[in-house]
């Protein structure tokens, strides 16, 4: 875990490495009082148990809804939540054995039949929810094996079958069971806070559990305990507003402050601001071979397309020491190539690139990219603005669009851009890889996608190479330095083909005001139990 | 009251129109069971949903429906409000009524509405009198530019304008939220700006008018005292444009919440409309546009009635509006 | 000091704003009232007769004027002096209302439409005199009555629209009156209103100063009424006092210019009796334009107007079903000769516009006939009605609003003769001047606009506008009625000369009974939507037979100051209303011959 | 007929009444407040017709190095920044120039057309009555009461936003308050004496609407289109603020608006420089207005001519 209170400017990859080993967790010495409040930028779309699995779709849902496992994001290795133990049966299987006398806050008994069906309910491909981009090869299910154990199955071996286990959280079967309409907008789960209220577009609040189990247990959280009395979680989409409400003390945290605002904050007296490192990145996906346009099969094109952006600037936009690099994932992660740098910002041979391509025929006034980002993007609309104006001065011509989730996702899914016609489109978009491994991400982003499996992971891949395919799936059943080798050697044959370019490995930033202690890990979460009042 | 009956057979013809447009309109933009199960949807899916929703029925079939659907209070069930997963089969157990949404968040629209216009209202009106009490007297002028200013100023910019300087600069009011009274300044203010200006113009014009009317000069030479002639005498006569001005303010401070309420996290129906808007949620924008439409309309009849109670002369039967 | 003097205005100047530097409304204007007496101050429009009264109670300041010179002096009732122009502004609201009362012009909007009459009338009782709510609605009462209004009670919880312009103009009369002031200033008092009912007003004002001794300056263009009710005269002309003095010397022995012009201007009733035709006036000052020719009316028919009704519906209801109709022309028929002028008198509302617009189809009549040089007007199509006008015109009312603002004189002119293609070019710009000359205005107007010119000229143009086709027949609906009497007096004797020039035929829209004596050929009086009697001009003048053609000529004020207005004051009945439900048909008007083309009305009431 | 006028008829020679092109000219040199507003619109489209011209930058220029800057700065190359940077380092000043093209031509073609069609339509209806007048006019009533943003929300969320639409839809959903005042003013023409004069004078319908009516209509008309850019430059920010206007990277006051909002506590110039220039337009547009309308107001208008 991090703890870290650092102003941005001084922050880069290599020292926010450094902070991850320093670790102070403050004991809470008394009984909790007071309100934390926490200003996020958007208001969750439900809080159902699926949702635990991405903080960002459902911030603070965690504090509620716990996990049967985590992923410790010191060691990457795993920890311990709502499981005690657990064992692999075999590649399809995984054996659970769930802690004893915890129970949902609504009072019913965390049983193994309850974990069992909370795990159905939230990877049935039926239900069809987001978290299915985690979903595996194979579907999961899962059943009590007795009282005290549960057992997670994939009809399709799954090395990543633990990971998974880290996303979902675990809510009350009982819930489920009599009043399922409630699992949305009212979370029971068992963590620390137990969810109150959620007034529709201002806030949802939690108050804190006075008999969660963690009180007792020092083998998943650590000593820390609960500080506050109540959580409040405020949805200001008005970057300005958040950073005010930190300064006029309306709130304690605000989440996804801008670069300036983050420096101000170092001048500022009463607040400051903290940064860390986080598993998203930022990239532009241009259509290739899949639906794209034929002009943008010339790799000359494609090339100056990359060579015309100057990503050292743009990362400059998004602000917060975010790491401009040549591939997707973070440094430290399975796969990961330092012998592939950035991809070069020269518009000189960017020009000569396309003059070239001009001369042997191409109609470069047809050259017209849409670049395209979503609105719930933050800083997206600067970023893409920058990438058109980019594009426009090596003579690339551009649109630039900020799209809602509901006209951008489509068009990003092979369900949605196969009934499109042939595009040049290059969207810019975040995601996350919380699993330690290129895998996920070469699979998500280069695999080719499958038109009857519009859910499957690499449902929003450009690519399609049947050679790249076969070797990525050996790479992904093998372990160790293989692995490592493997997949570094797929890492530098997508570069080289300039089908994505990975624009910046984003850090997160929050505004936090004077006397909290605020300790968050790579994956970003908001949790109550490690924000503590300091001297 | 045969005339309030045609007002209303009129006002119901209008919110007819406008459910008309809003359920053509809303189908402008594609596909409604594409839209409801998105593009992932499975073609069975997609022909499950359509005959379950009558959705293959002809155009008027479903038009017809729709509407008495909407007379038994029936405005569909939200797409997407309150749940990220969309399984049709299931979204009469877990989709919310789009109605209750909507009217969940009409008394916070209602209380920045009024808050506004208790703001607007007694100060448009005392600057309009000042100046028409006074023409072309630098009072006059300066209201005059003042009410000018007022209507000619972005209201999201000055909101943003007033969270700078007195949210973050002087801290003496929250940056927005909702809850307890003070939330309401800033953003009442914002509003406001407006309503008094044109009110002010309004008033003016009226009072100014009225004043050149002989009845004053009769009033004058009874010898009452300026203010009474004003007050009493002029804007008496002068309410009905001022009661209209008020009423369209109204309605407009009913949808022009919408920048403000996003601006300073209004909870209002305003910053509904924006969230199903980016969340494409069709049926909450429909009964959105629909209950802000009648809610407009009902400000018109009551500014009708206030006609009547304000002028004598108006007759039943001798005028339409 | 002379006891008896109440208010003395000394060297009275008054300035009003303009484009060009202030411009003087009223300059070295002197007179004074004595207690209980009757002044009026005499004038056309333009000469600053009401300014000089409204200075009395500061009440130009309010339209932007300012008293720059002289010195107004009033004896107050606790015996002070004061000098009204110099009195600070609370001074004169003690005095405004309470020592001076006011009563204007207009009846119809001199009451505030919002309010009662009850609460308008105590306002200026409770604020001057202290009384309660209660005690002023005592006072108010006592005071309607002694204007003598119909159901007084009743008229104090009414609003002023509930009331004719009569009743108003009495509770505006009571609410001057009410704090028992020493001076009442008329302006204009009765203008607006029908000449039954002026005398009534009048009456009353004469009645009221015996019961309450107080002073009354009268404001009026009016030489009759001025012969009614002074005792002595102030004549204004152009913002200077022409001449004062006891009303007896005025009218018998002017001594001014002007005074003589005016008073020779005014048509008296009577003066055409026994004459066969009709007469220009003389008018001294300004220019002759006797007829060469006796007018003598043709014989053969050029108009034929047969039962023509015209009504109004008026719309209620949810489905907005006509639910009552008003009557505006009732089943009427008359003709117009060649050369011949016909007199439709009557008061407002009586349908006598309607009549005239609905000859000409500028009105769709509901049913009757109209034939025109023999054709059938009413069934004629829209482009044969186009062309036929042609010899069919009108002058309006109001020459204000006759004439487009925005187009210059020689084209409104050249309208006509250029949608009938008459002339072109240079021949169309010679048409247009002989017009100009024929109504006697300079070719210098030609290219003016509008705004340029007094509304005698304008009238002018509007005339010379309807002679431009050479028409055979003019509807002249009030055509003079707003022009001062000595332009007034000008228009008609340039009518007549064209008419004896070029032979036309005017149907002559009035409710002045003197005017009409003197223009026209043949009368007819309309009451309430019909003709209640028609004949020769000396067969209505001299022998009229119905009760309404009696009361309409006895309530002409005479320029003899020695008749008592009020002898002459018989109250009439109001006019019956017009308004009945849908689907009422009245019976059709019988007529009684009394001489060869003498009729009238039988039916008592319809 | 009111006091004024009264007094007018008794103390004014009526050849003072003639208002000529120069007494404008000299009223509004008179008019401090209206003749700034017209000197700062005559600035306004000077600067936007001339932005290539006038603006120091090219309104796209990124220069990421030059990021926020404040008014008043040089960049890393010597460039001048009047009114600052954005956050991609493009000039401010030019932005505001380039951005003025954006804003007066969507309120100018938007009222433009929306006039051209609400005047067609009241007009006729106000001259012509009866049935065809009650469909317009009710079809007015009703569009009114409509909540005008909200359906242009909605209809631009259908059709989606960008230039074009956003006038489509301003045309169809302002036309109203034209053909209502174009009506309420045929309604009065129509009754008023110069017209049955002409009517009687055998002119035809069309010379009546055209040749006399319009140009005794045309000065309130001319004041509400004034009014009307205002609105619809309002408008425009408004809704491209919320994303469905103007598209980037065209610049439009409002879309600068709202990119700059992120920054509003530390850049300031970014949010106040539009916002501003929407104000000072706007303001203007409307001081313009008031002061046409008493001038050509014939009750008010001497108060405005006159030397006072």
């Amino acid at each position: 875990m991090i703890n870290s209170r650092i102003v941005a400017r001084s922050l880069t990859n290599a020292c926010s490495l450094a902070v991850v080993s320093a670790f102070f967790a403050v004991p809470a010495l008394s009984a909790p009082e007071g309100t934390l409040v926490v200003a996020v930028n958007q208001e969750p779309q439900d809080l159902a148990a699926q949702g635990a699995y991405k903080e960002i779709n459902a911030t603070g849902l965690r504090n509620v809804m716990e996990t049967l496992i985590a992923v410790d994001p010191q060691t990457g290795g795993l920890i311990p939540v709502l499981a005690t133990a657990w064992e692999r049966v075999d590649g399809n299987t995984l054996r659970f054995t769930i802690r004893e006398g915890v129970t949902f806050h609504d009072g019913s008994p965390m049983t193994a039949e309850a974990v069992a069906t909370s795990i159905n309910w939230v990877w049935s491909p039926e239900n069809a929810f987001t978290i299915q981009e985690y979903a595996g090869p194979g579907t999961i299910t899962a059943s009590a094996i007795d009282e005290s154990t549960v057992e997670v199955t994939s009809d399709k071996a799954d090395p990543l079958l633990e990971f998974r286990m880290t996303l979902g959280g675990i809510s009350s079967a009982e819930q489920l069971a009599n009043s399922p309409e409630k699992h949305f907008d009212t979370p029971v789960g068992t963590g620390p806070y137990k969810f109150v209220e959620w007034a529709r577009g201002q806030y949802w609040t939690a108050a804190v559990n006075d008999s969660w189990w963690g009180l007792e247990a020092d083998d998943a959280y650590g000593t820390t305990k609960p500080d506050f009395a109540e959580l409040r979680f405020v949805f200001r989409s008005e970057d300005a507003t958040r950073a005010a409400m930190v300064q006029s003390g309306e709130a304690q945290i605000a989440m996804f402050p801008s670069a300036a605002e983050c420096e101000r904050a170092g001048e500022d007296e009463g607040y400051s601001c903290v940064t860390g490192p986080s598993t998203t990145y930022l990239y532009g996906r241009l259509d290739h071979s899949l639906h794209a346009d034929p002009i943008l099969a010339d790799p000359r094109i494609r090339e100056a397309v990359f060579l015309s952006l100057d990503i050292e600037g743009i990362a400059g936009l998004y602000g917060m020491a975010s790491v401009p690099q040549g591939q997707l994932g973070a440094r430290g992660t399975i796969g990961f190539n330092d012998n592939v740098g950035p991809y070069e910002y020269d518009p000189e041979r960017a020009m000569e690139l396309l003059s070239a391509a001009e001369a042997d025929g191409h109609d470069l006034s047809g050259l017209s990219i849409e670049v395209v980002g979503r609105d719930t993007t933050p800083r997206i609309k600067p970023i893409v603005e920058a990438i058109g104006a980019m594009l426009g001065s090596v003579g690339i011509g551009s649109e630039i669009r900020v799209q809602t989730p509901q006209e951008f996702n489509p068009r990003v899914r092979i369900a949605g851009y196969a009934n499109e016609p042939g595009r040049q489109m290059m969207q810019v978009h975040v995601k996350q890889n919380p699993s330690g491994d290129y895998g996920l991400l070469l699979l998500s982003n280069y695999a080719c996608p499958n038109i009857d499996d519009p859910t499957g992971p690499s449902r929003s891949s450009v690519y399609c190479d049947p050679e790249f395919d076969g070797e990525l799936s050996e790479a992904m059943a093998s372990f160790g330095d293989e692995r490592d080798r493997s997949m570094q050697e797929l890492v530098k044959y997508v570069h080289d083909r300039h089908l994505i370019v990975p624009l910046a490995l984003l850090d997160r930033g929050y505004l936090v005001k004077d006397g909290i202690d605020f300790v968050f890990g790579t994956d970003h979460r908001i949790q109550a139990v490690y924000v503590n009042r300091s001297e | 009251m045969a005339y309030l009956i045609k007002r209303t057979v009129n006002s119901a013809i209008i919110l007819l129109l406008t459910v008309s447009f809003v359920f053509f309109a809303g189908r402008l933009i594609g596909d409604p069971a594409l839209n409801m199960l998105g593009p992932g949807a499975s073609d069975v899916a997609l022909e499950n949903l359509r005959r379950a929703a009558g959705l293959n029925d002809p155009i008027l079939i479903q038009y017809f429906r729709y509407i008495l659907n909407l007379l038994s209070g029936d405005f569909g069930i939200s797409y997407r409000y309150g749940f990220s997963v969309l399984p049709s089969e299931k979204l009469s157990e877990i989709g919310q009524p789009v109605i209750e949404i909507v009217l969940e968040r009409l008394p916070a629209t209602f209380f920045l509405a009024g808050a506004s216009m208790g703001f607007a209202v007694p100060l448009g009106v005392i600057m309009g009198v000042t100046a028409a009490a006074n023409p072309r007297s630098i009072a006059d002028r300066i209201v005059t530019v003042m009410s000018l200013a007022g209507v000619s100023i972005v209201q999201f910019w000055l909101g943003l304008m007033l969270i700078v300087f007195f949210a973050v600069h002087l801290g003496w009011l929250p940056t927005g939220g909702y809850g307890e009274w003070w939330h309401v300044i800033l953003p009442a203010l914002t509003l406001a700006a407006r309503p008094i200006g044109r009110i002010a113009q309004v008033t003016r014009s009226a009072v100014l008018e009225e004043l050149a009317k002989p009845y004053i000069m009769t009033a004058r030479a009874k010898g009452l005292p300026p203010t009474r002639v004003v007050y009493l005498h002029s804007l008496r006569n002068a309410a009905i444009p001022i009661v209209t001005m008020i009423g369209d303010e109204l309605s407009a401070l009913l949808t022009g919440a919408i920048l403000v309420e996003k601006i300073f996290a209004w909870p209002g129906i305003g910053l509904l409309i924006i969230d199903s808007l980016s969340r494409s949620d069709l049926p909450l924008i429909q009964a959105s546009i629909i209950v802000v439409a009648a809610l407009v309309v009902c400000v018109n009849l009551l500014v009708d009635i206030a006609y009547r109670l304000l002028n004598p002369r108006i007759r039943i039967g001798k005028k339409e509006a | 000091m002379n006891e008896g003097i109440l208010v003395r205005a000394d060297g009275l100047k008054v300035e009003f704003p303009s484009k060009a530097g202030p411009v003087v409304a009223v300059e070295d204007v002197s007179f004074q009232i004595g207690k209980g007496e009757i002044v009026c101050i005499v004038g056309e429009s333009g000469s600053g007769k009401s300014v000089s009264s409204y200075s009395l109670m500061q009440l130009t300041k309010f339209s932007g004027g300012r008293i720059s010179n002289g010195e107004l002096t009033f004896y107050r009732r606790d015996g002070t002096v004061v000098d009204l122009r110099r009195a600070g502004e609370d001074r004169m609201r003690r005095i405004r209302g309470n020592e001076i009362g006011m009563v204007f012009q207009e009846p119809m909007t001199a009451l505030n439409p919002a309010y009662t009459i009850g609460w308008q009338m105590a306002e200026g009782l409770r604020l001057h005199m202290g009384l309660t709510r209660r005690q002023a609605d005592k006072r108010s009462l006592e005071m309607l009555r002694m204007v003598r209004i119909s159901e007084p009670e009743k008229r104090l919880r009414q609003y002023p629209h509930e009331l004719s312009g009569g009743m108003r103009q009495r509770v505006v009369i009571a609410m001057a009156l009410a704090c028992e002031p020493h001076l009442l200033i008329a302006d204009e008092p009765t203008t607006a209103l029908d000449v039954t009912v002026q005398a009534e007003i009048l009456g009353l004002i004469d009645l009221l100063r015996e019961e309450t001794g107080a002073a009354i300056l009268l404001i009026t263009h009016d030489m009759a009424v001025v012969a009614q009710m002074a005792d002595r005269v102030v004549v204004m002309h152009r913002g200077r006092k022409v001449e004062d003095g006891p009303v007896r010397q005025i009218l018998q022995e002017p001594r001014h210019e002007y005074t003589k012009a005016l008073l020779a201007a005014v048509p008296k009733l009577g003066d055409m009796s026994k004459r066969p035709g009709p007469e220009p006036m003389k008018i001294i000052g300004g220019y002759e334009c006797a007829p060469a020719k006796p007018l003598v009316a043709g014989d053969s028919r050029l108009l034929t107007v047969g039962n023509l009704v015209k009504r109004f519906p008026i719309r209620g209801g949810i489905f907005g079903r006509t639910t009552a109709n008003v009557h505006a022309v009732e089943d009427i028929s008359f003709t117009v000769s060649e050369n011949e002028t016909l007199a439709l008198v009557g008061e407002s509302g009586s349908g006598k516009s309607v009549t005239g617009r609905a000859v000409l189809r500028l009105e769709e009549p509901d049913s009757g006939t109209v034939h025109f040089q023999g054709r059938d007007v009413l069934s004629l199509h829209p482009s044969d009605m186009r062309d036929l006008r042609r010899n069919m015109q009108m002058v309006f009312q109001d020459p204000y609003g006759s004439l487009n603002p925005q187009k210059r004189l020689c084209d409104q002119v050249a309208e006509p003769i250029r949608n009938f293609r008459l002339d072109e070019g240079s021949a169309l710009d010679d048409r247009v001047a002989t017009l100009f000359d024929r109504v006697h205005l300079p070719r210098s107007f030609l290219r003016r606009y509008p705004a340029e010119l007094s509304g005698g000229q304008r009238q002018r143009v509007a005339i010379a506008r309807a002679l431009a086709p050479n028409p055979k027949f003019i509807v002249a609906d009030e055509a003079v009625s707003a022009l001062d009497v000595s332009v007034q007096a000008q228009v008609l004797n340039l009518m007549m000369e064209l008419q004896a020039d070029l032979g036309i035929s005017y149907l002559f829209i009035s409710h002045d009974m003197a005017v009409v004596e003197r223009i026209s050929h043949r009368v007819a009086v309309m009451y309430s939507g019909r003709i209640v009697e028609t004949g020769s001009r000396r067969d209505v003048f001299e022998n009229p037979r119905h009760d309404y053609t009696k009361a309409l000529l006895a309530a002409v004020p005479t320029l003899d100051p020695d008749s008592s207005i009020r002898d002459r004051v018989k109250p009439i009945s109001p006019p019956a209303s017009p308004i009945h439900p849908a689907g009422y048909e009245p019976a059709p008007p019988e007529y009684r011959e009394i001489s060869s083309g003498h009729f009238v009305l039988r039916n008592a009431s319809w | 007929m009111s006091e004024d006028r009264f007094d007018m008829d008794e103390t004014r020679d009526a050849r003072d009444f003639r208002v000529t092109p120069g007494d404008y000219f000299r009223a509004i040199l008179k008019d401090k407040v209206a003749l700034a507003a017209a000197a700062f619109l005559l600035i306004l489209v000077v600067l936007t017709l001339g932005a290539e011209f006038f603006a120091p930058h090219r309104p796209m220029g990124l220069n990421l190095r030059d990021g926020l800057l404040p008014p008043f700065s040089v960049g890393s190359k010597g460039d001048y920044y009047l009114l600052g940077t954005d956050e991609l380092g493009r000039d401010i000043f030019s932005r505001l120039i380039f951005g003025s093209r954006v804003s007066i031509s969507v309120g100018l073609i938007g009222a433009g057309l929306s006039c051209l069609l609400g005047v067609a339509l009241g007009l006729t209806a106000g001259y012509r009555g009866g049935l065809y007048e009650d469909i317009v006019m009710r079809l007015v009533d009703g569009m009114l009461s409509l909540p005008s943003l909200l359906v242009a929300l909605f209809v631009l969320f259908v059709l989606g936003g960008g230039f074009v639409n956003l006038i489509l839809v301003f045309s169809i959903l302002h036309w109203m308050v034209f053909a209502r005042m174009a009506r309420g003013l045929a309604l009065d023409a129509r009754t008023a004496t110069y017209v049955l004069a002409a009517k009687s004078l055998g002119t035809t319908e069309l010379r009546i609407v055209f040749n006399h009516i319009l140009p005794n209509v045309a000065a309130p008309i001319i004041v509400l289109f004034t009014l009307e850019i205002a609105i619809l430059i309002l408008s425009e920010a408004s809704l491209s603020f919320l994303g469905f206007g103007v598209q980037p990277p065209d610049p439009s006051w409002g879309l600068m608006i709202a990119d700059g909002r992120e920054h509003i506590r530390s850049a300031w110039w970014l949010v106040t420089f539009p916002g501003l220039a929407i104000f000072l337009t706007a303001l203007s547009l409307n001081l313009l207005a008031n002061w046409v309308r008493a001038v050509t107001d014939p009750v008010q208008r001497w108060r405005w001519i006159t030397s006072n």
